[in-house]
């Protein structure tokens, strides 16, 4: 992944949050406190605004900036979150060029900060099955990234059955069986803009 | 949506700046985004700093000044603050003794707070954090989040607020902290819900002959909806899970918190308090002191809740010593 | 309806013995339906009563103590206290040197302490009466029944109780009330209805995008019915009048109240705050003091009230007077 | 008028009250505070146990009983407003038999409490009228009781176009124009109570 592709796929996030900002919220209001939505959008258009004035040389540049720009303007469980796991993703970068290393890099920042498990339904459902199948399919990066946003996908409907472990949906008890969780939702589409941005010929 | 509010994007900016204009005896750093005593940093004194989501005022903003918080750190509404912010504040208020970080066990809160502890630490800055988990209508395990911080934030922040203008070191702050928030249970009902000026509508729609019970202070629903009923009951309702959860030798004092979530009239605040009253003298428990009013809101949701907090009589002296905050005051 | 009540008919009773349950350093007379100081009456004092319907809490009852009200009588919802009420609580607080009463300007008010006040002196208890009619939202005409008594109140309460506190006569304790009244203007808008107990479904219909300007603290419609509008405008709409109805000097001082109708956040008033600071210094007006929260309420109707006094040293003087009440508290 | 006579007038206006109740509070919210019905119900319900446990030989002691008892239990306007204007029927009855003059006393202590004029947009407005179409007619008092009960009603519909000067409605403004005055409402309420007691052979 070199630095064009990586702010591609930021942009590609932060167009696609913003379409789906009102969705996220509604999700997130059903068992949480209804700024999910709310929360990505300012944070990812900081990331826009900050990547706009920034010098970033390399893709690891690029994440690093994407993950403390979400940490200082996102607040909440989603903006340390999604932060460490950018700017895990990003340091990673800077060792070697393996997508899938920065993945894994990023879950584990995510499980370490957030301390959740598969199945607790939070984000992590969609992000590690999404990292696994990633890596997985890691020799062709389109062909991963597909593979990784349909992953993704899935977790974030498998955790519609499930009863929330973490998080604010961890309040409701039993009632948060039957929705889908909004953290999972966001990774999704996370995903799914990488896949978007994962030309067939595009670099790994 | 019908609120006083200009965009809504700026909404807690603009309830800063009117913090600042009307208590001059507070500094707010617009740009940082905290809410600071005029006098900190006072040397010596270990700062006391908390925050969170805003749409709870007067909780924290409010609970700044002598005797309680030394900076508070609101975040958007609703939404936890961010690293930079909580740096931000406990810079402000570091006097080389340490700074006590108190925390609402929320899993933002709780990250942001770590990660700005993580930067102090960097920085030279002991931190101490006091987790406040009082509400028991979310059980308590280690296998989720655990409970939520609720209504005891009023009075961990009083307490432990009132150990530090006296000069305590930082340890016994924190720990008288953590031990107001171990003696003290929590549980809420809702009548109705509330709108963030973001999302512009209810969180949640409820008939008009349901509670939501169980719930917390960001809008969301609690544990289980219920019919509507007379208030002796709903006191009922409130009351049991606490007295089942803390287990309140007879005769034993207490600080009565009966807290408004926002929309409800004093009125109702204090019909309750009456029921509750009844409800813990029956149970031989004694009512030491009490506050009723709004002190931890969740917008303008229509509820309550009561907190509960057994105490000793240094914990009712530091209660009783003066406090002089926009939203606590006494004795000064 | 959703309420905390038990009988919406013993609404106004329960609340009393629930405020008898909070404050022990008050006397709740349930039979006669009034609230008052524990030491009253107090000898050489001049008493200082007050009262209205309920739903204003924490008006009146709320600003019973030492430093400002001796008595409050508040009567059913909306309702003015009947004179049987104001003459036992009038008799509760008379130390010998006379007693005021502090009236808003309604008419129920205004005839049911007149009565009172009759009965009184036929005792022998010297009474003078302190009218509160601020709401410049409603023209000043001897055709009419003039304006309205709304936030004034709490600043006549507070300032002439501490020149009674002080051991004053009961001439300079009218006086002083009269002159804060004369000093005041105020101005009030309603986003939404309130709904009281007994009615239980709102008193007006609002569409989502108006908002009633020129309201009282009754759940009435107010003067005007108007688009729903940005913080900044809604501003203007209440201090433009005030500015026109008080001739305030350039740089003088002034006491500013930006009130709470119930279910509005103290978020919102804060932003309201900071506007009304802005268009204030615009004028020239210097901010002396100021109180930001609900303090005189119309149940649970979601708007403010701002409520402008010019101040001299003296009044300022007593405004910073120490006051122990539920509802105000400073200095002690 | 006897005891029998004024007891019976009284439990009329306490039933019809309590019929009413909503409309007056109705009515009161559209330009006052919304209590009116409330108030006149606990009143004439407090009137009503007043009078099961009061000796009362004569009219004149059963209307001051009842006035007495609106202005200890209505609070509001209209308690010390219709509490006085009974209590000085009363007074009025236990000094001469007339009726008519009772009634003019009534008046007359309204507008001295009140101040309000005919054409405030109060109960005066029903209530003038009223009295003066009962002396007008008062050699026959079923007749003079149907008389007033008309003009009282009259009176009361005439209040919708009127601009209120006196009582909450007044501010309102112009906004207070048409709407019916609860308290004009009210009074219509109790001379239609009146004619309904006072039969053809019913004593003046
Ligand atoms: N401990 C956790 N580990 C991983 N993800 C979490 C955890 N707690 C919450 N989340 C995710 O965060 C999402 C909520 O984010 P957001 O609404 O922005 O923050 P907040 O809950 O503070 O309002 C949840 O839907 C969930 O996926
Ligand atoms: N000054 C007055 N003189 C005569 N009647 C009045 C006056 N003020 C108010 N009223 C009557 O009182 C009625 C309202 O009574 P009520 O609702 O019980 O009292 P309140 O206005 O105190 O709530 C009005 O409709 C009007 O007819
Ligand atoms: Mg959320
Ligand atoms: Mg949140
Ligand atoms: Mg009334
Ligand atoms: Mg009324």
């Amino acid at each position: 992944m070199d630095a064009v592709l990586a702010r591609a796929w930021v942009a590609g996030i932060a167009s696609a949050v913003r379409d789906r900002a009102d969705e996220l919220t509604r999700l997130d209001a059903a068992i949480g406190d209804g700024d999910h939505g709310v929360n990505l959008r300012r944070g990812f258009d900081a990331v826009v605004a900050a990547l706009e004035a920034a010098e970033t040389p390399a893709a690891g540049d690029v994440l690093v900036k994407t993950g403390t720009t979400l940490v200082s303007k996102v607040g909440g469980a989603s903006g340390p979150l999604y932060g460490s796991a950018f700017r895990a993703m990003g340091k990673a970068l800077r060792q070697e060029s393996s997508v899938a290393r920065a993945l894994e890099a990023a879950l584990e920042a995510v499980q370490k900060l957030g301390k959740a498990a598969p199945g607790d339904k939070t984000m992590v459902d969609a992000l590690a099955p999404a990292v696994e199948a990633y890596s997985a399919a890691s020799d062709d990066a389109a062909r991963a990234a597909r593979a990784a946003a349909a992953a993704a996908a899935d977790g974030m409907r498998a955790t519609i059955p499930l009863q929330a472990r973490k998080g604010r949906a961890s309040y409701l008890g039993a009632r948060s069986v039957g929705h889908q969780d909004p953290g999972a939702t966001s990774t999704a589409l996370i995903f799914a803009a990488l896949a978007a941005v994962t030309g067939p010929d595009s670099g790994r | 949506m019908k609120k006083f509010v200009n965009d809504p994007a700026d909404v807690v900016r603009e309830a800063l700046a009117g913090v600042a204009a009307a208590h001059p005896d507070l500094r707010v750093d617009l740009a940082e985004q905290f809410v600071v005593r005029a006098d900190a940093p006072r040397t010596g004194k270990v700062g006391l700093v908390s925050g969170g989501g805003s749409g709870h005022e007067p909780l924290h903003a409010g609970f700044v000044g002598p005797g309680m918080l030394d900076a508070a750190c609101p975040g958007e509404v609703f939404t936890s603050p961010v690293p930079d912010q909580i740096l931000a504040a406990t810079k402000a208020v570091d006097g080389g003794a340490g700074v006590v970080h108190v925390v609402k066990n929320y899993t933002g809160d709780v990250m942001n707070f770590q990660l700005a502890a993580e930067l102090a630490a960097d920085e030279g800055i002991r931190i101490e954090t006091v987790l406040v988990d009082d509400d028991v209508a979310v059980e308590d395990s280690t296998w989720t989040a655990g409970r939520r911080g609720t209504g005891a934030t009023l009075l961990v922040e009083k307490i432990a607020g009132a150990l530090a203008e006296e000069g305590a070191p930082l340890a016994d702050v924190a720990a008288v902290g953590r031990r107001v928030n171990e003696l003290s249970a929590s549980f809420a009902v809702a009548l109705t819900a509330c709108t963030t000026p973001a999302a512009g509508r209810p969180g949640f729609e409820l008939p008009d002959d349901e509670i939501e019970v169980g719930v917390g202070i960001h809008g969301e629903p609690g544990r289980s909806r219920q019919k509507l009923r007379p208030a002796k009951e709903i006191a009922a309702l409130v009351t049991e899970p606490i007295l089942t959860a803390e287990p309140i030798a007879s005769g034993e004092p207490v600080i009565v918190l009966v807290n408004g979530l926002g929309a409800t009239p004093l009125m109702e605040l204090y019909v309750m308090f009456g029921e509750i009253a009844r409800l813990l003298d029956a149970a031989g428990v004694r009512i030491a002191r009490s506050l009723v009013g709004d002190y931890v809101t969740s917008l303008d949701m229509a509820g309550m809740s009561l907190t509960v907090c057994r105490v000793d009589d240094e914990l009712l002296r530091l209660w009783d010593a003066p406090v002089r905050t926009p939203g606590l005051r006494w004795g000064m």
